[in-house]
């Protein structure tokens, strides 16, 4: 198998920025660090996602002149992952905009962005 | 025992030390200071038992004198305090805080001579003589016989006799003769 | 009707519009809100109506006008319309409660509210995998958007948490939905059920993950610290919704997406749900924090529901209306005990006794609390009993015996917050204040329970035969219970009394009901019209004791197991209540619910295991228990055995027992305690005596009967308070009952019969009289009594025959107990338990005697110089009984000849034999006639003779009496009677340690501290929370793969 | 002359009792009410005269009676030493049917053993009187016939008979056991004769008894009559 | 109704017999107690005089009801016991009323006199007779024991609890009585009659010294001698119920008096020898060697 097509690199890329993103999140104690680490998680699924449709030789699922609309089946990558990534980056802005808000609401509470000084809820 | 007199000699105003045996010895203690004396022999000097606690009525001096006779067990020697009160007033410091029999000698002493001992539990209920209400029967202006007479009834024809005379006069009837 | 896309559109369209529109006053936007919900809701409800009486089919929308893969399609089934109007029903009232606070925050909170709401709906009807994931995102955005509204630091930090924790698992979702897209080329559920991915191993990988993000959506434990903060942290009316709605809508998920799940991962969910229940249900059991526990409930309730997911297989069609009966308690009670938690606005739950003082929250609160707990007539009861009957007709009894511990350790902390509440001092507490916007949707939630209380039972089986007609009189005179307590009393009696009419032909010609309809209705009406001696209203009162009376009339009637357990619950609440009435009854109470509470689960197991081998419910699978015998026979016995309080389980009685008044005395001791012996009788009777397991199982019983009766005796005759020592009697008569019944012989029944005859006669005369006089003395303290034969001769009197009868003296009636016991005993060679019980009968005496006369004899106080006769209310049932004791002494063939004749079917050998009056055995004989006669005679002429000889004695009075020559000091000093038995004591003391309690104590603070210990992984850190979920996968995929 | 007893009251209750004087105490049900332990606690019936049977029976029952003569255990003074040897193998009161009981309600005698204090008179009239009819009374010493040695004591009665009816002195400073058995039997002879109607005559001469008893028992402090 | 008359004088009649023989024996046992010490001790007719002095005393004082019944209750109990007992084997009248119950109903018609007395010494109001029924409750709870271990041995032995069958049943010779049967219940027993007849050392409840003789404190006069009256019947008859149930019964008058002799001498004889209990060493002393003895005479029959 062809382990240097853009298929394999795109979707280990993607996998390798979700493990990225997680360990950011687990190791990182500053909270902006821990939502960059979320962004890269998200992204790494992002990617995965996109690779996923990907078929090989065949071009993005825009109808434009390239792309005979007749056989525009057998030219296009599958759309849908396409259709799907793009609501997921939308959604995935949106978390990110609001943990942000979060963060600064943290912070304005203890000046601090340290996560374990926001324990005050446990067991 | 001596060390111990010259002791509180130096700490107390002791006037009058008669000694009775080797191990006894009778002090004479002001008032004031008698019952910080026994507490000074109770915790200082060992005489951790209280033997017991009396009185004389000296009514010519118009004083009552009271004696407290205390023992050292571990040493084995025995101490007395007197002390003289005034008659009239018949009062004393109690001393039931140190042993708490204390409190029946003093009841007793209050019920018999009249003398009281303020704060001293029950010193005020009848201890042998329930309801009395002469005066009490030890001090010596009190007539025991001619309150017999008017109390109790005598038989008529009981005569009394000096059980000396009586008794020589019965065992050796001839030698008067 | 209206198509369900309007759902989406009127949310979205309204949401719009209040943002676009924005300058609205507060005010209105909050209501024009509310009418979009409204309006919601009425779609559903339409839909919910139609789809469920059959006028509808089920009906796809695809948007765009495709078909699926090409377009998102949702769904308008049956199961859609019922949750979405579950989710419409939550908005609506929750956004009424949380009106004010909507107003305060604002516009964009108005619109977050409906836009979560709308995102609910949308989880529940989308059959597209990826549009799931898109409202379940727009859901989790919406309430950390209501979250950060909230303003307050806590939630803020909670937020972030959730944030968190919920971002990684929409990403795990979308890895998952992707690779599923990936096998199967379509997002739409049903087409990915029919590609059967799961088969392939990359599949199963893409199933799981979505799998696992679904149940992470639930939040099991232990990888849910981030939800528990949530609900600790937002608005109670806030964690009612997440509580009942998002958890309600995320289960519909789970439903929907289990059938693209692999068969074989079908255990690995119910394990997950398990370890949901019982560890979050533990860790519940150390919260002082209302909301917090209610938190750790939620989610424990949701680990049972996807344990019943995951046992689905094993469920068969019942799986509905278990699941549903479930949910729908859970939905209910927790969105009301939220809502009540806003009402209280008190953080500790040893602070929420001032809900004492607005009687229907109280109400409230206890109904949502029993929901929970499964008691009925609530849904959840009906739902656990099909769970478990369910599950042990498929022989899954590890997870039956699962559940119901996980269902134990929720009673616990329930319960403790719940009795505290109802005892603890409020004094110091502030008044709770009520708006009418949070009053009307806990109401609503409170009669909806019982709405569905009746509406589950119509589906349960065995529940056709449940009389319901008791339930609305215990209802009427719960409405009328603002009037005075004798009206109550008179309505109750003719009402007890109609009952017994007419039930009894349901029992004749069977005299063992005869006998326990009379002892449980007869004892009603006599404890009912003691009644007339309280003045005012006593609140409460009569809709309990007559709960209880109907649970007790529904045992005898029951013809099912199912009708057991459901009077046996109905009792166990009606009783409580009674008992909890005393002044120090708090713990006791407490003690008492958990062991009832624990006997009923025990009860249900073995139910389920009769079930298990016979097939249906009738009282035949007790007869003959196929699957595990022993196990099922003591487990049953255990249940009724904690009513008897056998020795064990009784810990629970001398307090509960001892706090309690007159009346409520009598029928916990002389009349509830026999429920206990009517369980084990029909327990023995299925159950016989040939087979080992039943020889095994008797021997045991035997030895706890004997033990119970020595204990107890023991016990008595060391208290000092009047009631106690009644209640330590208790325990040691019914010990006597359960060792007789263990001999499993004619002569051994019929002497356990009888004694259950006599000893409610007997503790009826003493439980009136002593509760009498204690209430009119104010003291239950024997040493304070003392003297009172002068003042109340009749008491006295009517507590002579009873201690008499008690003891066994002859000629009176307690006689021929001792005499069955004695002939069983040899003849059954029940030799060492019968001499534990023989010598308790005899220690009996020591209390008997310290009874009456530290009571009525020795010397009488300053204080009760001036005091009367009990009240004549007590004393006309007092002589009823008595002249009840006084006919069977003379004529015991009245009661020992029915019973011979009864028993004969079941023990057709060693019956007593008659000659006239004479009774015999193979062994002895006696005749209680004419000894009753000769020692009447013989007495009345001895009684001539003393007067004869000493006709002028003078009368004296108290003090007049030889003391060493002086004269008694006060009554209280000559009075002797405390610490009356101190030389016994020395040498039998040793008997009373408190052994059981000790081990008791030792089991609950072993479950407190693990509890304790067991919550420490939720450090409050969102790093550690999201570690928590990182490990949660990759241990189950581990576990699966 | 300092009041000996702090006990001001009127003159009626000086010597009474804490637990004797009236008192207000309030009942379970709240009401307040008085209780005069004199009246509520003790009989206050006097005794009365209970006359013999018809001769014969009487005969008969009193040498029943003077056959079985229980003593109460009962010692005032020196004497009461001097009981205990009655019950040795070397005096065996027993033969003659002497008997001891610790209760005064089931004795017949009691036996006065030496000097009485007032304080002892008190209790030794009390058990006189919780004695059931008839019973008899044996005095023994000096002391209860004259005083004795304490004839001139402040404390101690001079005449017994002046304060319950006497059935036998025994004299003597003490007598020995000797003597005692000697005055049972004199008891007996009296018994037998039907001249030992000490109860009644207590119960004829009550008042006289009681002004006597009185006059020493300065706080009287129990009912006039001790049931 | 002939047969019933004469039933009731032969029935008077054993109950003069069994009086006067309580009398005796209790006289014979205090000569004998004296002549132990060395003292001729009372005379043999000492108490019958003072059965005859209590009974024509003149005055007598009552606390109230229960303490005017309390020694009627006694003396039933002893009556009942009595009435209930067959006393001469294979006579047809001196078997009394026994037809009506058997042993179990003796065992627990005890209990009449003993509650009634409580009761009565209760009425009271001296805290002596408390103490003292409160000990002998206490003694007689662990008195018991043995005694049913005991009847249980032998109605287990016997498969009969009617006391004139397990007296048929040792009939014909002497090797044939419990006793020799069944000599570890009729060991149990014998110690548990130790306890029943109240001698030292388990005397603790009448304790003469402490608690002037315990529950009779206040009795005197006619109440005291019907609680002399029962003693004297109870003695003979417990004596009888023994020798009933462990030596042979009695076929003639004189057999039954010399058996009750020696049952109760055995009482007397040991306390005569031994100094008393305290309450709390006597309850336990039941629970340790006439208990196991008791035991092992049921295991035995197992």
């Amino acid at each position: 198998m062809d382990y240097f097509n853009i298929e394999y690199i795109s979707i280990v890329t993607g996998f390798l920025l979700i493990l990225l993103g997680l360990f950011a999140i687990l190791t990182q104690k500053n909270i902006i660090k821990i939502v960059i680490g979320f962004s890269l998680f998200d992204t790494g699924i992002h990617i995965v996602m996109v690779s996923i449709g990907y078929i090989r030789n065949r071009t993005a699922p825009i109808l434009d002149e390239t792309v005979n609309i007749k056989d525009a089946a057998n030219q296009i990558v599958d759309p849908v992952p396409q259709a799907l990534v793009l609501t997921a980056i939308i959604i995935g802005l949106g978390v990110t905009a609001l943990m942000l808000a979060y963060v600064l609401k943290l912070h304005k509470e203890k000046k601090s962005l340290e996560i374990q000084n926001f324990s005050d809820l446990k067991w | 025992m001596k060390s111990i007199i010259n002791d509180i000699k130096t700490r107390f105003e002791i006037s009058d030390i008669v000694k009775q045996r080797d191990n006894f010895n009778f002090l004479t203690c002001k008032k004031e200071q008698t019952v910080s004396l026994i507490t000074h022999l109770k915790n200082i000097e060992g005489f951790s038992h209280f033997v017991l606690l009396t009185a004389v009525d000296w009514i010519e001096e118009g004083k009552f004198q009271l004696t407290y006779i205390l023992n050292n067990p571990d040493k084995k020697i025995d101490i007395g305090i007197r002390t003289f009160i005034e008659r009239e007033t018949a009062t004393m410091d109690s001393a039931h805080h140190l042993w708490e029999h204390v409190a029946t000698y003093q009841r007793e002493l209050k019920e018999m001579f009249g003398i009281d001992f303020p704060g001293s539990p029950r010193v005020d209920e009848s201890f042998i003589l329930e309801g009395w209400d002469d005066i009490p029967p030890y001090r010596r202006d009190f007539d025991t016989k001619k309150y017999s007479e008017e109390t109790f009834f005598p038989r008529e024809g009981r005569t009394t006799n000096d059980p000396t005379e009586y008794m020589k006069k019965k065992l050796y009837p001839d030698e008067e003769k | 009707m209206v198509s369900p896309i309007h759902i989406i559109t009127i949310s979205l369209g309204i949401a719009f519009a209040l943002g676009i529109f924005g300058n609205l006053p507060k005010k209105i936007s909050a209501i024009i809100m509310l009418i979009a919900i409204g309006a919601i809701t009425f779609i559903s409800a339409q839909w919910a109506y139609a789809l469920y009486f059959g006028n509808a089919e089920t009906t796809q929308i695809f948007t765009a006008g495709f078909k699926p893969p090409y377009s998102i399609n949702l769904q308008m089934g049956i199961y859609e319309a019922f949750f979405s109007l579950l989710i419409n029903i939550i908005g609506l009232l929750g956004g009424i409660y949380l009106f004010n606070t909507l107003v305060k925050q604002g516009k964009n909170a108005i619109i977050v509210f409906l836009i979560l709401i709308m995102g609910l709906n949308v989880i529940v009807l989308t059959q597209d995998i990826f549009n799931l994931f898109v409202f379940l995102e727009v859901q989790s955005i919406a309430t950390a958007g209501l979250i950060v509204l909230h303003k307050n630091k806590d939630s803020i930090s909670s937020g972030f948490k959730y944030m968190l924790a919920t971002g990684i698992i929409a990403g795990l979702l979308l890895i998952g939905i992707i690779f599923s897209y990936y096998f199967t080329g379509s997002l739409n559920i049903a087409d990915i059920i029919n590609a059967n991915i799961g088969l392939s191993k990359g599949g199963a990988v893409a199933v799981f993950l979505i799998l696992i993000a679904i149940v992470l959506e639930l939040k099991p434990f232990p990888a849910n610290g981030w939800a528990i903060d949530v609900y600790q942290s937002v608005k109670p009316g806030f964690a009612a919704i997440i509580s009942a709605g998002s958890a309600s809508a995320a289960f519909f998920v789970l439903y929907k997406i289990l059938p693209i799940v692999p068969e074989n991962f079908y255990n690995v969910i119910s394990a997950l749900g398990i370890i949901t229940f019982i560890g979050s249900n533990l860790i519940g059991i150390k919260q002082t924090n209302t909301n917090r526990l209610l938190g750790y409930s939620s989610i424990g309730q949701m680990g049972l529901l996807i344990t019943i997911l995951g046992l689905s297989p094993y469920l068969g069609d019942k799986l509905t209306f278990i699941a549903f009966a479930i949910l729908i308690s859970h939905y209910l009670a927790k969105a009301g005990l939220f809502w009540l938690s806003g009402i209280v606005k008190q953080q500790n739950i040893k602070n929420w006794s001032n809900l004492r003082k607005k009687p229907v929250l109280m109400v409230l609160f206890g109904t949502f609390i029993f929901t929970l707990l499964g008691f009925p007539p609530f849904p959840s009861f009906f739902g656990k009993w099909e769970l478990i009957m369910q599950l042990s007709a498929s022989g899954q009894f590890i997870w039956m015996a699962l559940i119901l511990v996980g269902s134990f350790i929720e009673g616990i902390y329930l319960f403790r917050w719940f009795s505290n509440s109802l005892k603890s001092e409020n004094s110091k507490l502030p008044e709770i204040k009520i708006s009418l916007n949070k009053f009307i949707p806990p109401v609503i939630f409170g009669v909806a329970t019982y709405g569905f209380g009746y509406f589950a039972g119509t589906f349960v089986e065995a529940a056709g035969a449940i009389n319901y007609i008791p339930l609305l009189f215990i209802a009427f005179i719960a409405l009328i219970d603002f009037l005075p307590a004798w009206t109550k009393n008179t309505i109750s009696i003719a009402g007890v009394i109609a009952y017994i009419f007419y039930l009894y032909p349901s029992v004749e010609g069977d005299l063992l009901r005869q006998i326990f309809l009379g002892i449980f209705l007869g004892g009603a009406v006599i404890t009912l019209f003691s009644g007339y001696y309280y003045k005012g209203k006593r609140l409460g009162f009569y809709p309990m004791a007559l709960a209880m009376f109907a649970g007790l009339a529904m045992l005898i009637t029951a013809t099912n197991l199912f009708e057991i357990l459901y009077g046996w619950e109905l009792m166990t609440i009606g009783s409580y209540f009674l008992l909890i009435r005393g002044k120090k009854s708090l713990p006791h109470g407490y003690s008492y619910m958990m062991f009832s509470l624990g006997g009923s689960y025990t009860m249900m197991f073995g139910f389920a295991l009769a079930f298990a081998g016979f097939g249906n419910l009738d009282l035949q699978a007790l007869s003959g228990i196929t699957v595990y015998p022993t196990l099922a026979y003591s487990l049953i016995l255990i249940g009724f055995m904690t009513k008897t309080a056998s020795f064990g389980l009784h810990i629970w009685l001398p307090g509960a027992h001892g706090e309690a008044v007159a009346d409520i005395h009598f029928m916990a001791s002389a009349i509830l305690l026999k429920a206990g012996v009517f369980g084990i009788i029909l327990v023995l009777l299925g159950m016989g005596a040939e087979a080992i397991y039943a020889k095994n199982i008797l021997f045991v019983l035997g030895w706890i009967g004997a033990i119970s009766a020595l204990i107890g005796n023991v016990a008595a005759s060391f208290q000092e308070s009047a009631k106690r020592l009644l209640a330590w009697s208790s325990i040691g008569q019914l010990g006597y009952i359960v060792f007789g019944l263990a001999m499993m012989s004619h002569l051994g029944w019929t002497a356990g019969l009888f004694y259950t005859i006599t000893h409610f006669l007997y503790k009826g005369v003493l439980f009136l009289i002593i509760g009498g006089i204690a209430l009119k003395l104010g003291t239950p303290l024997m040493y304070k009594m003392g003297g009172l034969i002068k003042k109340m001769p009749f008491s006295f009197i009517a507590v002579l025959i009873a201690i008499i009868t008690l003891a066994g003296v002859p000629p009176l009636v307690g006689f021929a107990g001792k005499w069955l016991f004695y002939n069983a005993i040899i003849s059954e060679g029940f030799y060492f338990q019968g001499v534990v019980v023989l010598f308790s009968g005899i220690v009996a005496f020591l209390y008997l005697f310290r009874l009456i006369h530290t009571i009525f004899l020795g010397q009488l106080k300053d204080e009760h110089r001036n005091v009367k006769e009990i009240s004549v209310w007590l004393l006309i049932p007092v002589y009823l009984l008595l002249f009840a004791i006084m006919i069977i002494s003379a004529k015991p063939e009245f009661i020992l000849k029915p019973l011979g004749n009864y028993l004969i079917s079941y023990f057709p050998t060693g019956a007593l034999t008659w000659n006239e009056t004479m009774v015999s055995t193979a062994l002895g004989h006696w005749d209680g006639y004419w000894i009753m006669m000769i020692v009447g005679v013989m007495f009345v002429i001895l009684l001539a003779w003393l007067i004869i000889t000493n006709a002028k004695a003078q009368k004296v009075k108290q003090f007049n009496m030889v003391y060493a020559a002086e004269r008694p000091f006060r009554p209280e000093t000559t009075h002797m009677a405390h610490n009356m038995f101190a030389g016994y004591n020395k040498a039998l003391g040793f008997l009373i340690a408190p052994y059981v309690t000790n081990f008791w104590n030792w089991i609950s603070n072993f479950v407190y501290d693990t509890a304790g210990f067991v919550r420490r992984i939720y450090s409050g850190n969102g790093q550690t929370y999201v570690l928590h979920i990182v490990a949660y996968i990759m241990v189950i995929y581990f576990i699966i793969f | 002359m300092s009041d000996i007893n702090n006990n001001t009251n009127n003159k009626e209750d000086k010597f009474l009792a804490e637990e004797n004087k009236k008192r207000t105490v309030i009942g379970p049900d709240g009401i307040e009410f008085e209780i005069d332990p004199l009246k509520d606690y003790f009989c206050d019936q006097k005794p009365e005269v209970r006359d013999p049977k018809n001769k014969v029976v009487e005969k008969f029952i009193n040498w029943a009676r003077a056959e079985s003569l229980w003593v109460l255990g009962f010692g005032t003074g020196c004497g009461s030493i001097e009981i205990p040897p009655l019950l040795t193998p070397r005096f065996d009161a027993a033969r003659f049917g002497v008997q001891m009981r610790a209760t005064p309600r089931q004795s017949s005698v009691i036996i006065i053993s030496g000097y009485l204090a007032v304080k002892t008179l008190k209790r030794v009239i009390r058990s006189y009187e919780q004695m059931q009819s008839p019973k008899y009374v044996l005095a023994l010493g000096s002391c209860t016939i004259n005083g004795g040695m304490y004839y001139d004591s402040y404390n101690t009665i001079n005449r017994l008979d002046y304060y319950m009816p006497v059935d036998v002195y025994v004299a003597g400073c003490m007598p020995r056991p000797e003597a005692l058995l000697a005055g049972f039997n004199k008891l007996k002879e009296r018994i037998k004769a039907g001249r030992a109607e000490g109860a009644n005559e207590y119960a004829e001469k009550f008042d006289w008894y009681k002004a006597n008893q009185k006059k020493i028992i300065k706080d009287w402090n129990m009912p006039d009559y001790n049931w | 109704m002939d047969n019933i008359i004469l039933k009731l004088l032969f029935t008077l009649l054993g109950l003069f017999i069994v009086l006067n023989w309580g009398l005796l024996m209790s006289a014979i046992m205090q000569k004998i107690v004296a002549r132990v010490a060395g003292r001729h001790g009372i005379p043999f007719y000492q108490p019958w005089i003072d059965l005859i002095k209590l009974y024509t005393k003149r005055t007598a004082i009552t606390h109230g009801i229960m303490f005017y019944l309390g020694p009627v209750f006694r003396l039933g109990g002893g009556v009942g016991m009595f009435l209930f007992i067959p006393l001469i084997y294979g006579s047809e009248y001196f078997t009394n009323f026994s037809w009506s119950g058997d042993l179990i109903l003796i065992l627990y018609f005890q209990f009449f006199g003993m509650l009634g007395m409580a009761l009565g010494a209760g009425e009271g109001g001296h805290p002596n007779s408390v103490i003292g029924i409160s000990r002998g409750l206490a003694q007689f709870t662990t008195v018991e024991v043995p005694m049913t271990l005991a009847v249980i041995s032998i109605a287990v032995q016997y498969q009969t609890l009617s006391i004139t069958e397990i007296v048929a049943a040792q009939q014909g010779g002497i090797l044939n009585w419990t006793l020799f049967t069944n000599p570890l219940a009729t060991a149990a027993a014998m110690l548990s009659l130790l306890g029943a007849f109240r001698h030292a050392p388990f005397n603790l409840v009448k304790a003469p010294n402490e608690i002037p003789i315990g529950p009779p404190t206040e009795y005197h006069s006619s109440f005291l001698g019907v609680l002399r009256t029962n003693n004297a019947i109870l003695h003979v008859i417990e004596a009888v119920l023994f020798m009933n149930l462990f030596f042979g019964g009695a076929t003639n008058w004189f057999e039954l008096i010399l058996k009750s002799f020696l049952i109760y001498f055995w009482s007397v004889f040991v306390g005569v020898v031994f100094p008393r209990f305290r309450i709390e060493q006597s309850v336990a002393w039941f629970l340790k060697v006439p208990l196991v003895i008791g035991i092992l005479a049921i295991i035995i029959f197992i």
